[in-house]
């Protein structure tokens, strides 16, 4: 069944909304990852088992104390502006460029790292300062992408006129970029894995409006629909359609996970109680239905299923309105003294309508709820300030949990400012403690003991209310070959895709 | 006149039913008349007598909701309302032609005068467009338009309303119709452009001898320009004949009524009242406009008062006349301080209320009152007539039972029943409105009286009563009376003194019989030459 | 009065929007009686066609919520934001006018320069701004439609100051010694009180359509069902579920109509050229 | 002279118009919740301080208010209308992308919605009380009642998804990549249900009006001079009535310029047209304020534009403003 691969074709997609830059170093959006991701590349990629795959990073190796790091690098690799790539460029990336403008290696780099080396021109030693078991998770093209020493030492990163004119070591040039139409990217004759890319031509339509984006699937004008650029309920209608294959794999590393966030820091919802009776009030599997078309699966806990170290095995909450109020009733707590404000999140008609759902549910246990609309601005500022009652969240999980996970439970991480830390304020030492025991872990098997004794403490407690692990299908027409392959989807060099004639 | 000649137009028993819930049947009634060739007949009678509506249902000119009921319209033997509306087309403007009364809004804003004229002699057929623009140069010549070459690229807006008259009347004139019918084409002029537009209508009678129906309801320019006479009463033609004989020997009531109470100056016996007190004592009094005017060009000045000085004691009355714009509104205005007063002094019982504050000035209203022109503009449609007499003395600090016996005291004084206290002004006539009018200047018990046009809305009958009743008050509480007027006549028939303004200035001050009868400057000279009528006299008409 | 009601009635057009507006005010009034569960809780399975299940008769939207809750509930706040903004701008369009035509002069061209400013710039486009940037609340959706649509009110208002105070009854109350605001109030404002009714009737009406085309885009009050919130939530179901969009647009339709209708007997009923001098 | 004075004033009054825009757009942005910031910050996904100070310096969030106030209107004047956080483009290059689309629309719809509408109101008022007179006045009377929305809506359930006749969607076939012609009478068609929405309660509008002006000039006194002269029912419609009546038709619809936009909103909206009513759409979905903020700015800029060129053509249509003031 398998035909070899063949050489040539241009592959149309859809960039939704258009990127603001391509430049993945200094904006890691959505669209700018797809487009970028062929241009840009990474030490690592993952599989969709989440396993360290060679991207520029031939081979590595990492000292039994977990703290060396050494990576060794792929060769004959050329940027394309014909210039060598070499060790320099991936220290400089590490320790200049992201050190500076990528928030999440910042964090990396100054909590954990402790040098950075190139010893050879191909190869880089990271030494840490303390053992970090989800390091090697840290090398994802969102995370770390390579940055072009030459063009960007010693300058304003963010006035760079490169940043216009990208330069990656990727399979895919820059070629044309016709805001408001399309970008055009061309095969990179000189890529250095031998032979690829397959495709000479990838497009990226601009088409704004989701009905119009369905349309041009339909009518073939475009190849490739990413999980959001339709909206839930075309999904179902365009997979049915022939010739037309569907998958939801391509996202285990990112595994957005969505929950509420109750304000632990006064009643009602300082009372565990009361957030397990929410949690029963709320009927999820009508949330994944009805507001989110089956697009999604309801969360357990605070890891999505198809992340390292998830456990089934935790407390369970399923929908049944009686026991929400009768663990009310127990608990003494009159419903009707509080007054909820419930923040929904600004990312559209399907979100709108979860925040009306939930609403009525908590509602029906007899708290009053006042819809506070706000804006994006709005929403991360006052969620960062610690000024909500109730909101919606979702997070990516980036693989390990110390990198996506971790973070909204610790309590250390209740600071002022970011609205993706622990920002319901949730306390519970012991959990730290796990956190932290895993993290530092050497062993694969001391976090995983760690992380599934957290779950169910964090489950138990509900520190925040997981709602569903959102689903996100990648829609192709079948002549488009190996186009998801790893756990970073389409955001992976599409150096190995190709459409049968 | 040789009577068994055809009549050019002769108007049959015609009767023209006005919609139900108006005060009457029929516009006009049974009305029947005729109109030879070569001669001008005047149609009189008051405000709302059908005078317009027979013009116009001669033209074929009435809106789709009036339809004769009955009679005749003959013109030149054809029956005009039994005409298909094509046919009537053609007639309109070729053989029969209408000059209205408004000539501000009778003319086309947006078309060049030459456009407006020529149009006539185009839908009649003229095709050659430079024959047209021909003619109406010489239309605009023989009407006695100046500069005619320049003027008949200007538009309407430009012209004075003496001016735009007269190209009505070349419009009417342009194709030589038979017929002309002048719908008061002069009562919205000034006496003096008055005067010159019906001379300019007798001269063209003359000249291509048409038959001309002239609607007025001035007697003095019936005894100017008719050949026969009509009058009109409620849709009803109560006499009809030679001009001569209806003026001099009226028959009917109605028509008697009416010439009795045309101003006549002989009414006026001089009284002594030049030995009440200085109350008014105006010096230097100066007012001008500016408006209009920006970055780039200069304002235009009006100097709408200037530089005017004149005494007046109690019980006295002082006319003011003058044209049109002359400065005589704008006089008693300052007098009140309803406007801003650029210079001078008005000195009132002695002390100058020129630089009093608003405020301060409040207090002194109640001396100085007003009687206005329009008597349906100059009361408060949403009040009752109780309450309109009552605001000013309420406003003055007296407690309201005492204002409302007052009021009803007034209105017995000045001949009005006393429920009308709870009445709306809309509920009474034009002459019973001036009457209110009067009664609320009265309530304050005033010493100097400003009228501006108190009866120039009214019909002359009305006007002598209201005028009439002026004087009366006067005798009785010893006021001391502004009168403002245009019509010389009246100023003559009722006032101590005459002084006639021109362009902001008074060039003439006296006695009515000596502005009169020997006038010093020739502005007022020209004034008193353009009265209609002047050789005719009223007074010695056989009642 | 008794004329005025003669003169309304024999327009059919005004009756008939009468009658809708009734229908629509008892709705608004009745809704919590007629349907006593909240419009936004699911009450049925959701994307019922209508009339597939006759406890809806209106269908069902994708969360299972009755729509003809949501279209009684809807009237409420329909009708809640258009009256009431109006009245805001009225207050606002007549204090405006009536200053600036009373006083003239200095006062006046002030005032119209405001005036002209708010009446130049996109009113639509400037409601948009506004309620996004305020957040949109009831209180703020009204103040926004308030704050773009008094300028033909205090236009109106000016124009009616500036007839009626060179009108020779206003300047008789001068003359008798009556004090401006007593004449703004007792003589002029009561004589401008008909074109006010009528514009602000129909400025109703124009108002019921901007909150809901505010709620289409999003900019609704999210605590309040709204006819508009309802369209713009079916938007994107429009291939799967007409008649989530249908509905709403059907009321808002008959709902405005009606008022236009209403605004337009009420100006021929009250039309100074029909009244004329005979009373 | 006066004519100098005239556009003298109409430029000032422009010029101030849109300055105080520019003050009111300055006043909304520091009202506005949220400090960009903070909210970048967010949004990369970090929140320390020193990073959002940072941020702050580089859009010169942390000057004092006067300054910031000055440097936008120095902004403004070389046409910068700020920066797109949310985007990474400066405002203008977004909203010129996209002016021209709107242009286009509400051009078409403005003259689509003018020619009807006059058209209309002609013939209804020329028919008075006839079946065609109802016909159009009572259509009237609906399309203006209609929400402009929901008639796109409609006409995209009717005529695209049920008919199939015209395109529901977008300005251009997507990646049909047409050139001269072909690419003309591609968007010609895609134009077709956006104008014909968006014109239609514009159509209302100026159908009213102009049948109401009609018979308010037909009243007049100079078009019974016109009858006197026996000039034909239709002669005077056309030559005496026509052009004293359109003027105020014309007139209004200048000053609904601003209208039309928010009208484009909408239309864009629904249809999916590449225009600024979609840009400020969307970056209302995203409360991108100065994005909101500056497609405000271009409208009202655009209207002020609009009412200023009727203004001058109007000193040479109608000869009585001259006169005026
Ligand atoms: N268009 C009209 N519709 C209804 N009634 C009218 C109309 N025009 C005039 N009338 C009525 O017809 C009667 C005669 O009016 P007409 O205009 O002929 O009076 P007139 O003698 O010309 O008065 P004036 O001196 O005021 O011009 C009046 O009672 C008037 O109210
Ligand atoms: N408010 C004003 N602004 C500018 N000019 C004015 C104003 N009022 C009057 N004028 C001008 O001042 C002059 C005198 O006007 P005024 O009203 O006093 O004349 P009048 O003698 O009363 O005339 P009429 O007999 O027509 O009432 C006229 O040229 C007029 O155009
Ligand atoms: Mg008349
Ligand atoms: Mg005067």
């Amino acid at each position: 069944q398998e035909a070899p691969p063949v050489k040539g074709g241009a592959l149309n997609m859809i960039a939704q909304p258009e990127p603001p830059m391509l430049m993945v170093g200094l904006n890691t959006q959505g669209p700018t990852l797809y487009v970028g991701g062929q241009i840009y590349q990474s030490l690592l990629t993952y599989g969709t088992d989440l396993k360290p795959l060679p991207s520029l990073a031939k081979s590595w190796v990492v000292s039994d104390d977990g703290l060396t790091y050494t990576f060794t690098l792929q060769d004959n690799v050329k940027w394309h502006d014909g210039k060598p790539f070499s060790a320099d460029d991936v220290v400089f990336t590490a320790d200049k460029f992201l050190r500076e403008a990528h928030p999440r290696w910042r964090l990396i780099a100054t909590t954990y790292v402790d040098s950075i080396t190139s010893p050879a021109p191909n190869q880089v030693v990271f030494k840490l300062k303390k053992p970090f078991s989800a390091f090697l998770h840290a090398f994802e093209l969102s995370s770390f992408p390579i940055i072009p020493k030459h063009l960007y030492d010693g300058t304003d990163y963010r006035t760079n006129p490169a940043n216009q004119t990208p330069i990656g070591t990727g399979p895919f040039k820059l070629k044309e970029w016709k805001r408001g139409s399309y970008i055009h990217l061309v095969r990179n004759e000189d890529y250095w894995k031998p032979g690829k890319p397959y495709l000479d031509e990838l497009y990226f339509r601009i088409i704004p409006d989701s009905a119009s984006r369905a349309v041009a699937f339909e009518k073939g004008t475009v190849d490739v629909l990413r999980g959001g650029d339709v909206e839930g309920f075309e999904v179902r209608r365009l997979i049915k359609l022939p010739e037309v294959e569907n998958t939801t794999s391509g996202w285990e590393n990112y595994a957005p996970l969505v929950f509420m966030q109750m304000n632990q820091r006064s009643m009602p919802f300082s009372d565990k109680r009361v957030r397990q009776a929410i949690m029963h009030a709320i009927d999820r599997e009508f949330i994944v239905k009805n507001v989110f078309f089956g697009l999604g699966k309801v969360a357990t806990g605070p890891f999505a299923s198809t992340t390292l170290y998830y456990t089934p095995d935790v407390p369970a909450y399923p929908f049944d309105l009686p026991k929400a109020k009768k663990i009310l009733a127990d608990a003494g707590i009159k419903p009707a003294d509080y007054t909820i404000r419930l923040m929904p999140l600004p990312y559209g008609a399907a979100w709108d309508r979860m925040s009306e759902y939930v609403k009525q549910q908590i509602e029906q246990l007899g708290f009053k709820v006042v819809i506070q609309g706000v804006d994006a601005g709005g929403w991360s500022q006052k969620l960062a300030d610690f000024d909500f009652d109730l909101t919606f969240n979702f997070t990516y999980q980036y693989g390990d949990p110390a990198l996506g996970v971790a973070r909204h439970y610790l309590s250390n991480n209740i600071i002022k400012g970011t609205p993706y830390g622990n920002n319901q304020n949730y306390v519970n030492p012991k959990v730290d403690e796990l956190f932290g025991l895993a993290a530092g872990a050497v062993s694969k098997d001391v976090a995983a003991k760690a992380y599934t004794e957290a779950q169910k403490i964090i489950v138990d407690e509900v520190a925040l209310g997981w709602l569903y692990e959102m689903q996100n299908v990648t829609i192709n027409r079948k002549k488009v070959k190996n186009l998801v392959r790893t756990g970073i989807g389409l955001n992976e060099s599409m150096d190995e895709v190709w459409i049968s004639k | 006149m040789n009577a068994p000649r055809t009549p050019l137009l002769r108007v049959e028993n015609l009767s023209i039913p006005l919609p139900t819930g108006l005060d009457r049947e029929f516009a006009v009634e049974n009305i029947s008349y005729d109109l030879h060739a070569g001669e001008i007949l005047c149609i009189v009678g008051e405000s709302g007598s059908g005078k317009s509506m027979t013009a116009n249902a001669i033209m074929g000119l009435l809106p789709d909701y009036l339809n004769p009921s009955g009679g005749k319209i003959l013109f030149r033997g054809k029956d005009l309302l039994t005409m298909r509306e094509s046919d009537l087309e053609q007639e309109r403007g070729r053989s029969m032609a209408m000059v209205f009364q408004e000539p501000l809004s009778a003319l086309n804003p947006l078309m060049k005068v030459r456009d407006q004229i020529a149009e006539v002699m185009e839908v009649h057929g003229e095709r050659n467009a430079e024959t047209r623009d021909r003619r109406v140069l010489d239309l605009l010549e023989y009407v006695g338009l100046p500069d005619p070459a320049n003027l008949r690229d200007a538009y309407p807006f430009r012209l004075s309303g003496g001016q735009r008259q007269r190209v009505m009347i070349a419009m009417a004139l342009a194709l030589e119709p038979a017929l002309l019918i002048a719908d008061e084409p002069t009562t919205a002029l000034d006496v003096t452009t008055q005067a010159q537009i019906l001379d300019l209508i007798r001269r063209i009678q003359k000249a291509k001898g048409m038959g001309v129906m002239f609607v007025t309801h001035d007697f003095g320019v019936v005894a100017d320009i008719a050949d026969r006479v009509v009058v009109m009463e409620r849709g009803i033609v109560v006499e009809q004949g030679l001009a001569e004989d209806v003026l001099n020997r009226p028959k009917h009531p109605y028509t008697r009524r009416l010439i009795a109470a045309v101003p006549h100056r002989e009414a006026h016996d001089a009284k002594a009242a030049a030995e009440g007190d200085l109350i008014l004592d105006v010096r230097n009094l100066r007012k001008t406009y500016r408006s209009g005017g920006g970055f780039f060009s200069r304002p235009r000045v009006v100097n709408a008062v200037n530089d005017i000085s004149f005494t007046l004691r109690r019980g006295e009355t002082l006319g003011v006349v003058g044209e049109s714009g002359s400065g005589k509104s704008t006089l008693g205005r300052c007098l009140l301080k309803l406007t801003e007063v650029d210079g001078g002094q008005v000195l009132f019982r002695g002390s100058d209320v020129v630089p009093l504050s608003a405020g301060a000035f409040r207090p002194l209203r109640r001396h100085m009152q007003m009687v206005f022109q329009d008597p349906f503009a100059s009361l408060n449609p949403r009040q009752t007539v109780g309450r309109i007499l009552t605001d000013g003395p309420v406003a003055n600090g007296v407690s309201y039972a005492d204002a409302e016996i007052k009021a009803r005291e007034l209105l017995a004084l000045v001949g009005l029943e006393t429920s009308a206290f709870d009445r709306y002004p809309q509920e009474f006539s034009g002459g019973q409105r001036q009457r209110v009018g009067i009664a609320r200047a009265l309530a304050l018990d005033p010493e100097l009286l400003v009228a501006d046009e108190s009866v120039s809305a009214l019909d002359v009958s009305v006007q002598a009563q209201v005028l009439e009743l002026l004087q009366d008050l006067q005798r009785k509480l010893n006021i001391a009376i502004i009168f403002i007027t245009h019509d010389l006549r009246i100023a003559a028939q009722i006032c101590d003194r005459i002084a006639v303004m021109y362009r902001g200035e008074i060039v003439e001050s006296g006695p009515p019989e000596q502005v009169f009868d020997a006038p010093q400057h020739a502005y007022t000279q020209r004034l008193i030459a353009a009265i209609p009528g002047l050789h005719w006299n009223p007074r010695l008409a056989v009642l | 009065m008794m004329n005025f009601f003669k003169r309304y009635a024999r327009n059919y057009g005004a009756l008939i929007g009468l009658a809708i507006l009734f229908v629509v005010v008892v709705l608004a009034f009745a809704a919590p009686l007629i349907f006593p569960v909240s419009p936004w809780q699911s009450v049925g399975d959701p994307l019922l066609p209508p009339s597939e299940d006759p406890a809806f008769p209106f269908g069902t939207d994708m969360l299972g919520r009755d729509i003809a809750a949501g279209l009684a509930y809807g009237a409420r706040v329909s009708l809640l934001i258009g009256v009431i903004s109006t009245a805001v701008a009225v207050v606002i369009g007549v204090s405006i006018g009536a200053l600036a035509g009373f006083y003239g002069g200095r006062v006046d061209d002030l005032l119209m320069r405001f005036t002209e400013f708010f009446q130049t710039i996109p009113a639509f486009a400037m409601a948009v701004v506004l309620v996004a940037i305020f957040n949109p609340t009831i209180v703020s959706i009204t103040l926004a439609i308030a704050v773009v649509s008094w300028p033909p009110v205090a236009r109106l208002v000016r124009g009616e100051f500036l007839s009626l105070r060179s009108r020779e009854f206003v300047q008789a109350a001068v003359v008798i010694g009556q004090s401006g605001p007593r004449i703004m109030f007792t003589q002029i404002l009561p004589n401008a009180i008909s074109p006010i009714i009528v514009t602000a009737s129909l400025m109703v009406a124009t108002a019921i359509l901007t909150e809901s085309s505010l709620s289409f885009l999003g900019l609704g009050d999210r605590n309040m069902m709204s006819w508009g919130f309802m369209i713009g939530a079916a938007r994107t179901m429009l291939r799967e579920a007409w008649w989530m969009s249908v509905f709403p647009g059907v009321a808002i339709l008959l709902t405005v109509l009606a008022i236009n209708l209403i605004g337009e007997g009420l100006n021929d009923a009250m039309n100074p050229h029909l009244r004329g001098r005979k009373g | 002279m006066k004519t100098l004075d005239f556009l003298f004033q109409r430029f000032v009054k422009a010029i101030l118009v849109v300055l105080g825009v520019v003050i009111l757009n300055f006043v909304l942005i520091h009202m506005a919740p949220g400090d960009p910031a903070s909210v970048l910050a967010g949004e990369a996904g970090a929140g320390d301080a020193k990073f959002i100070a940072q941020l702050r310096a580089q859009f010169g969030l942390d000057q004092p208010l006067y300054w910031q106030l000055w440097t936008y209107l120095k902004g403004v004047l070389t046409g910068d209308l700020g920066y797109s956080y949310r985007n990474q483009v400066p405002v203008m290059t977004l909203i010129l992308d996209r002016l021209p689309a709107t242009l286009l629309l509400t051009g078409c719809a403005f003259v689509f919605s003018l020619v009807l509408g006059i058209l209309l109101g002609v013939i209804a008022a020329y028919r008075r009380g006839s079946i065609a007179d109802s016909v159009v006045m009572t259509s009237a009377l609906v399309f203006y009642a209609t929400p402009l929305f929901w008639i796109a809506l409609m006409s995209v359930l009717v005529f695209s998804l049920h008919l199939d006749w015209l395109p529901p969607f977008d300005m251009e076939s997507i990646g049909a990549n047409y050139t001269g012609w072909a690419r003309v009478a591609d968007i010609a068609h895609h134009l077709v249900l956006p104008t014909v929405t968006l014109g239609l309660f514009f159509t209302a509008v100026y159908t009213r009006l102009t049948r109401a002006s009609m018979l308010e000039v037909m009243a007049l006194d100079f078009v019974k001079t016109a009858r006197a002269k026996g000039v034909p029912k239709a002669q005077i419609i056309r030559r005496h009535v026509l052009r004293n009546a359109i003027l105020p038709v014309f007139t209004f619809a200048s000053m609904q310029a601003g209208q039309l936009v928010g009208g484009a909103v909408l239309t864009e909206t629904v249809f999916a047209w590449p225009g600024i009513g979609r840009l400020m759409f969307d970056a209302l979905l995203q409360r991108d304020y100065p994005v909101l903020l500056g497609v405000f700015l271009v409208t009202a800029a655009v209207v002020v534009l609009v009412n200023l060129i009727t203004d001058l053509l109007y000193r040479f249509v109608d000869p009585r403003i001259e006169a005026a003031s």
